[in-house]
């Protein structure tokens, strides 16, 4: 092989990149880079960014009850719960402090797995960049809230699968409910029974 | 068109002191490296002196061969045998005084010489071009320029024997 | 190990200064924090000592007391180039200590991950090879072009480009979709194509070749000795590819070769990696073809997703190998029965296999010190752990 | 264009402060260039003479010129590689401390 | 046609014509100087401005992204947001540095490049100075930069730029050897050094007079042109400033506006090189139809455009080859060049082409073979199962 071929073929393939880059679709040779601010790549449902707090309708019912699971499951430990305890101390089923350092946070995806009450998913917002550490990136409960419907918007079929598996532990549970109700009135009704013969009287005359 | 070779009167001149000035420091520059830039300064003055006398072929070799490669070598020797931190020895020694007596002596005899001596004023016919240059360097010159190529070939080759590393087997770094 | 010290001219004296500088931490060409300590005498090397540690993290530490599916998103970021074949490693190793049986979708799923990652990690560093040797970033950005739609498949199944967290103990997380397993055989049909374009751009390059071929050359028996592992052993020539040794997972039902070189010289390394890469494709295309149907998750392991907390497996120890990217990749797992492992070490490739850098480099020149290293292919990630 | 003897002063100038140079410098490099400066202040009279000189060929002056300045290149090469191989040797180039005979 | 090619000499000419009805004539003299300077000095910066941004744009087009864009409509701007940057930015002095040396540098590095422009023949009747050694004196400007080289990097005190400026002296010597002798054949057959005259010895034909058609022309034009790139240090030789070993080489300890200066020196070294290549091989300002200037521009930025496309391809050689490939492959094949050149002026018709056509490629063939050490070896690669 002559001395300088090797390189020319080289040269050839920058020369063939250079001029298709003009015309060709992005995987063939064209331009494949996207200008970011002004277009976007498609985003992902599965993509997980940093994760957020559900609610169901208004900010004040949301999901989470302080059960402190995801902060022990964390990894790196960046969840912070303190429970909300009503005026006279009985302890609420509500975090009055749910903080998350997104400084610390890896976006591993762990808390949403562990966490029983479907409370906690992973968000798609990734421009959160801000020049403060310690305070713009230290999110509190109200700047985690989101509603049902977002998720609904950034993660279709997740949410959807979610909210009919809640909607069928709903009916399984009113319905366990009523079995259970329909099954208490019938103890009440046998205990009824078990017991007419002696006071007729009082009922009769109250 | 007078004001335009006053200029280039003017512009030789300058150029004069200029070179000497340079020629000076490189003489007296502490710092060895200093010194060599100092000559290149003053030879690529010698050269503009050269264009001033319409010798471009000379004045283009000499930057060319000068300043373009001897002082590049000059530099090299300096970068290769100086510590790069360089001990502040004295530059020079102890005959300054003496010498400079001397030198101031021998130039006023030479100054003395030139005042007198009738030199002929007007420049002669056109300067020889490149192809005069040429020409001669093939006619009556070819010998001496074929003596200076066989001194060049043997200093070539010396220059390399005598700077080599002294153990052949090793690869100069 | 034969001590080669490159003989200085001269009883002792040293005739021409040697000059003794820093490669590293803060250069352009040390993928990652990583000090070369180098003694020069002119351009040629005369001793060189790597300095490490700039990146360590105490990974094994902080595993000690973490659940065990707690840091499995760590291991994506030991050698950040190729997680989904660090999850695999652990993965094994814990399944092997809690005897944890994965069902057939799940092993190829892993598999098709695992080649995948492959892939991305041989082109970019071929790429960042080519970097070093001054080729102004344009095979970098061939090779990133690739690595992007492989990376966005990744995005799609395991929701992160680059830190997966997909593989969990018995199985994986998510399930391949239809359409995402079309993509991957789109993939798969376009990359010979670009294989081979990359070739014609740089295998035949004569300056390529002048400055790779018998520089850094490394001889079997001291890859042997100094337990070299991957493609750099196999670039001298020795037969060892943990995938066939160990048959792990089910690689004994796919049908691939593994490439050797004879010199193991910079040049060598290169193009074994690009071999490599075509034994690949062919085993993801008999992945993609023969992926059974089935759950990813092994039964006993489900209830485990939902609480990693209480996964406590059984006292004992275990040690599962893979043949990453860059080498043979090992986990040693020793568990007492709580729910945090007693003791958890990370066999990285990057660091055994730069025990030899210096025997490379000793008597090369500078800029072949720089190649040498590219060639190694190490991670700082997996490096200082 | 200027007088003779002021390109002829401006030459001797130059020699002058040549020898200077080459007398007291110390390092042996300072007076390699000092001969540097001395060969040229030669060759510009070459040339000065042979654009004065009213008869003969006009080029014997240039072609000189060119011949000393091969020359002063040739003997700068030699010189310099001794300086290299005395400084291997002696590690020091200063001309005063080369004073033993025998090597 | 006519006044569209001589527009800038009929303009000029004009303005002097203005300028003589009231001024003397010695001071129109002058001002016709002034104005020939005047151009330089604009077209010097102008080109060196507009020539980053190409190179920016053809590489970052070689690697299918689209350069820089943000800055004016297609970064027509940007140049000028690099120079307020780099006037912007601060100018470090280090330490130690000799400041005599470290100041002067970059400007000694610039003078020898706007110089060269001088004797560049941009047009017919547009060449500056039309100096009867022109190509003489444009090897002698380009062999000053050396010492500026060196005293950057010698006054910089740093041991990566001690070591840029070794390479880059050795590097810069020894590639204007072949290149001084590549320029004999064309000054040897067109029979003066003038560049003007060279570029009218090749009139004729439409263009097939060209040096570049004869076989020693061909040769010569290639050599010439890889000189030409290494002694602008670009692409394949940028050793001095080879970034991936020695950071940036001499000129690692500049910044602001110093570090401009360097780059404006390597960008109109590199266009004065394609000019005097397009000059002396490529016909300078001959063309059919389009004014000659245009013809100029358009061959310059064609060779431009090569020494980018060098640029974004080749990787870099390692500095004993780069000296092994100037002084044992070059150099001969331009003196067999010579020889070659000189049968041709005396031979006539198919002799003419057949014999310097067979010595050429003899020697090249011949010359190939005893630089065993740079040709690519044959690789076998066998694979196990």
């Amino acid at each position: 092989m002559i001395f300088g071929t090797g390189i020319l073929q080289g040269l050839m393939v920058t020369l063939k990149n250079f001029v298709t880059s003009y015309f060709k679709a992005p995987d063939e040779g064209g331009i494949f880079t996207v200008e970011y601010p002004e277009k976007r790549l498609p985003e992902k449902e599965r993509f997980r960014n940093f994760p957020f707090l559900l609610y169901d309708k208004n900010p004040e019912n949301l999901r989470c009850v302080a059960c402190d699971i995801c902060a022990k499951e964390c990894p790196p430990k960046c969840i912070y719960i303190v429970r909300e305890f009503d005026k006279d101390g009985k302890p609420l089923k509500r975090p009055a402090v749910f903080d998350i350092d997104f400084t610390v946070c890896m976006n591993c995806g762990i808390c949403e797995e562990a966490c029983p009450f479907d409370a906690i998913y992973m968000d798609h917002e990734f421009e959160i960049a801000s020049a403060d550490r310690h305070a713009k990136l230290l999110y509190h409960r109200d700047d985690l809230l989101k509603s049902n419907e977002y998720f609904h918007k950034i993660r279709p079929t997740d949410a959807s699968a979610i909210d009919a598996r809640r909607r069928e532990a709903e009916e399984k549970k009113k319905a366990a409910e009523a079995a259970a109700l329909a099954a208490q009135k019938a103890k009440e009704a046998a205990a009824a029974q078990a017991k007419p013969p002696e006071p007729p009287k009082p009922a009769a005359g109250a | 068109m007078l004001p335009l070779t006053l200029l280039v009167k003017a512009g030789l001149y300058l150029i004069m002191a200029i070179s000497l000035l340079a020629a000076v420091a490189s003489v007296s520059l502490p710092n060895i490296f200093h010194a060599a830039l100092a000559l290149a300064l003053a030879l690529l003055g010698i050269a503009g002196i050269y264009l001033g006398l319409q010798a471009e072929f000379v004045a283009v070799v000499q930057v060319l061969i000068y300043v373009g490669a001897v002082i590049t070598l000059v530099i090299f020797a300096i970068m290769l045998t100086n510590r790069m931190a360089d001990r502040s020895t004295p530059a020079k020694n102890s005959l300054g005084a003496a010498c400079l007596a001397v030198a101031a002596g021998l130039f006023s005899i030479l100054v003395r010489f030139i005042r007198s001596t009738p030199w002929p004023e007007t420049t002669s016919a056109p300067a020889p071009g490149t192809s005069e240059i040429g020409q001669a360097l093939m006619g009556p010159y070819v010998f001496a320029f074929e003596v200076i190529s066989v001194i060049l070939i043997a200093v070539l080759i010396g220059a390399m024997v005598i700077a080599k590393k002294d153990n052949p087997g090793e690869d100069a770094p | 190990m034969t001590e080669k010290t490159f003989s200085l001219h001269g009883a002792g004296d040293m005739d021409t200064q040697t000059l003794e500088i820093n490669i590293g931490p803060q250069h352009p060409s040390t993928h990652g924090v990583f000090r070369m300590n180098v003694v020069l005498d002119g351009e040629t090397i005369v001793s060189l000592k790597p300095v490490m540690g700039y990146l360590h993290r105490n990974h094994e530490q902080i595993a000690e007391n973490m659940s065990y599916t707690g840091s499995m998103p760590y291991t994506d970021r030991l050698d950040y180039f190729n997680s989904m074949s660090n999850n695999f490693g652990y993965a094994m190793a814990v399944e092997k200590l809690a005897n944890i049986e994965v069902p057939e979708r799940a092993h190829y799923i892993r598999i098709i991950m695992a080649e995948l990652t492959r892939l991305v990690n041989h082109v970019s560093v071929i790429g960042f090879l080519l970097n070093d040797l001054g080729a102004f970033f344009t095979p970098v950005l061939y090779a990133f072009r690739e690595r992007e739609k492989i990376l966005d498949i990744f995005e799609e199944v395991a929701g992160a480009r680059m830190m997966c967290n997909y593989l969990r103990f018995g199985g994986v997380k998510y399930d391949l979709s239809p359409e995402v397993l079309a993509r991957i055989a789109g993939i798969l049909k376009k990359f010979p194509k670009f294989l081979e374009e990359f070739e014609t751009l740089l295998t035949k390059n004569e300056i390529l070749c002048m400055r790779c071929q018998n520089v850094g050359v490394l001889p079997a028996e001291l890859a042997v000795s100094a337990s070299v592992t991957g493609p750099m052993l196999r670039a001298s020539g020795v037969n060892y590819d943990i995938r066939k040794a160990d048959n792990y997972s089910l690689y004994e039902r796919f049908k691939f070769r593994v490439p050797l070189g004879q010199k193991g010289d910079v040049y060598d390394r290169y193009y074994v990696r690009i071999l490599e890469m075509r034994e690949s494709l062919k085993i993801l295309e008999q992945a993609v073809k023969e992926i059974p149907a089935g759950d990813i998750m092994s039964k006993k392991m489900v209830p485990f997703l939902k609480s990693p907390r209480n996964f406590k497996p059984p006292v004992g120890e275990a040690y599962a190998r893979v043949e990453a990217p860059k080498g043979e990749l090992g986990y040693y797992v020793v568990s007492d029965g709580t729910a945090q492992p007693w003791r958890y070490h990370v066999r990285a490739p990057s660091f055994i296999n730069l025990t030899i850098l210096e025997d490379l480099c000793i008597g090369q020149k500078v800029a072949d010190a720089i190649i040498i290293l590219g060639s190694v292919d190490i991670v700082l990630g997996e490096l200082d752990r | 264009m200027i007088p003779l003897s002021h390109l002829l002063i401006f030459s001797a100038a130059l020699l002058v402060i040549g020898i200077y140079g080459a007398v007291v410098r110390r390092n042996i490099v300072g007076i390699l260039l000092s001969i540097e400066l001395i060969l040229n202040a030669a060759a510009l009279n070459f040339t000065a003479f042979s654009r004065f000189a009213l008869a003969g060929d006009q080029e014997a002056g240039v072609i000189f010129t060119l011949f000393i300045i091969a020359m002063a290149a040739a003997a700068a090469a030699v010189g310099l590689a001794i300086v290299i191989a005395l400084f291997r040797v002696r590690k020091t180039i200063m001309s005063d401390e080369i004073n033993l005979l025998k090597w | 046609m006519e006044t569209l090619d001589q527009i800038f000499v009929l303009s000029k000419k004009g303005i002097l014509d203005f300028l003589g009805t009231f001024l003397p004539e010695w001071v129109v003299t002058l001002a016709c100087v002034a104005i020939t300077i005047k151009a330089i000095a604009v077209l010097g910066p102008v080109t060196m401005m507009y020539l980053t941004l190409m190179e920016r744009k053809v590489i970052g087009r070689m690697q299918n992204r689209i350069g820089p864009n943000r800055v004016g409509k297609w970064g027509l701007l940007q140049p000028l947001a690099d120079g307020v940057k780099m006037l912007t930015k601060e100018d470090i002095v280090p330490h130690g540095a000799d400041a005599v040396s470290h100041f002067l540098a970059p400007i000694l590095i610039v003078i020898p490049s706007l110089l060269a422009f001088a004797v560049i023949p941009f047009g017919r009747g547009m060449t500056p100075v039309d100096l009867n050694v022109g190509v003489l004196f444009f090897i002698a400007v380009s062999s000053t930069t050396t010492i500026a080289i060196f005293m950057a990097s010698w006054g910089s005190r740093n041991k990566f730029s001690v070591l840029g400026g070794m390479r880059s002296a050795a590097q810069m010597i020894s590639y204007e050897v072949p290149m001084v002798l590549s320029v004999v054949p064309v000054i040897l057959i067109a029979g003066s050094l003038s560049t003007n005259d060279i570029v009218l010895a090749q009139a004729g034909w439409g263009g097939l007079k060209w040096f570049v058609f004869t076989p020693w022309g061909f040769f010569a034009f290639i050599i010439f042109f890889l000189c030409g790139v290494a002694e602008c240090n670009r692409s394949p030789f940028d050793l001095p400033e080879g970034e991936s070993e020695i950071v940036a080489g001499f000129h690692t300890e500049y910044s602001g506006m110093k570090f401009a200066l360097f780059y404006m020196a390597e960008f109109m070294n590199s266009f004065t090189v394609s000019g005097l290549a397009a000059t002396l091989f490529l016909g300078g300002w001959q063309g059919p139809f389009l004014p000659s200037w245009l013809w100029f521009f358009l061959k310059t930025y064609a060779l431009i455009f090569v020494m980018i496309w060098f640029r974004g391809t080749l990787p870099r050689i390692r500095v004993d080859q780069l000296m092994g490939l100037a002084w044992k492959f070059l150099m001969p094949l331009t003196l067999v060049n010579i020889l070659a050149a000189g049968l041709w002026y005396f031979t006539e018709g198919a002799a003419r082409w057949l014999i310097t056509a067979s010595i050429l490629a003899g020697s090249f063939w011949l010359l190939t073979k005893l630089n065993r050490g740079y040709t690519p070896e044959k690789r076998v690669y066998l694979f196990a199962e």
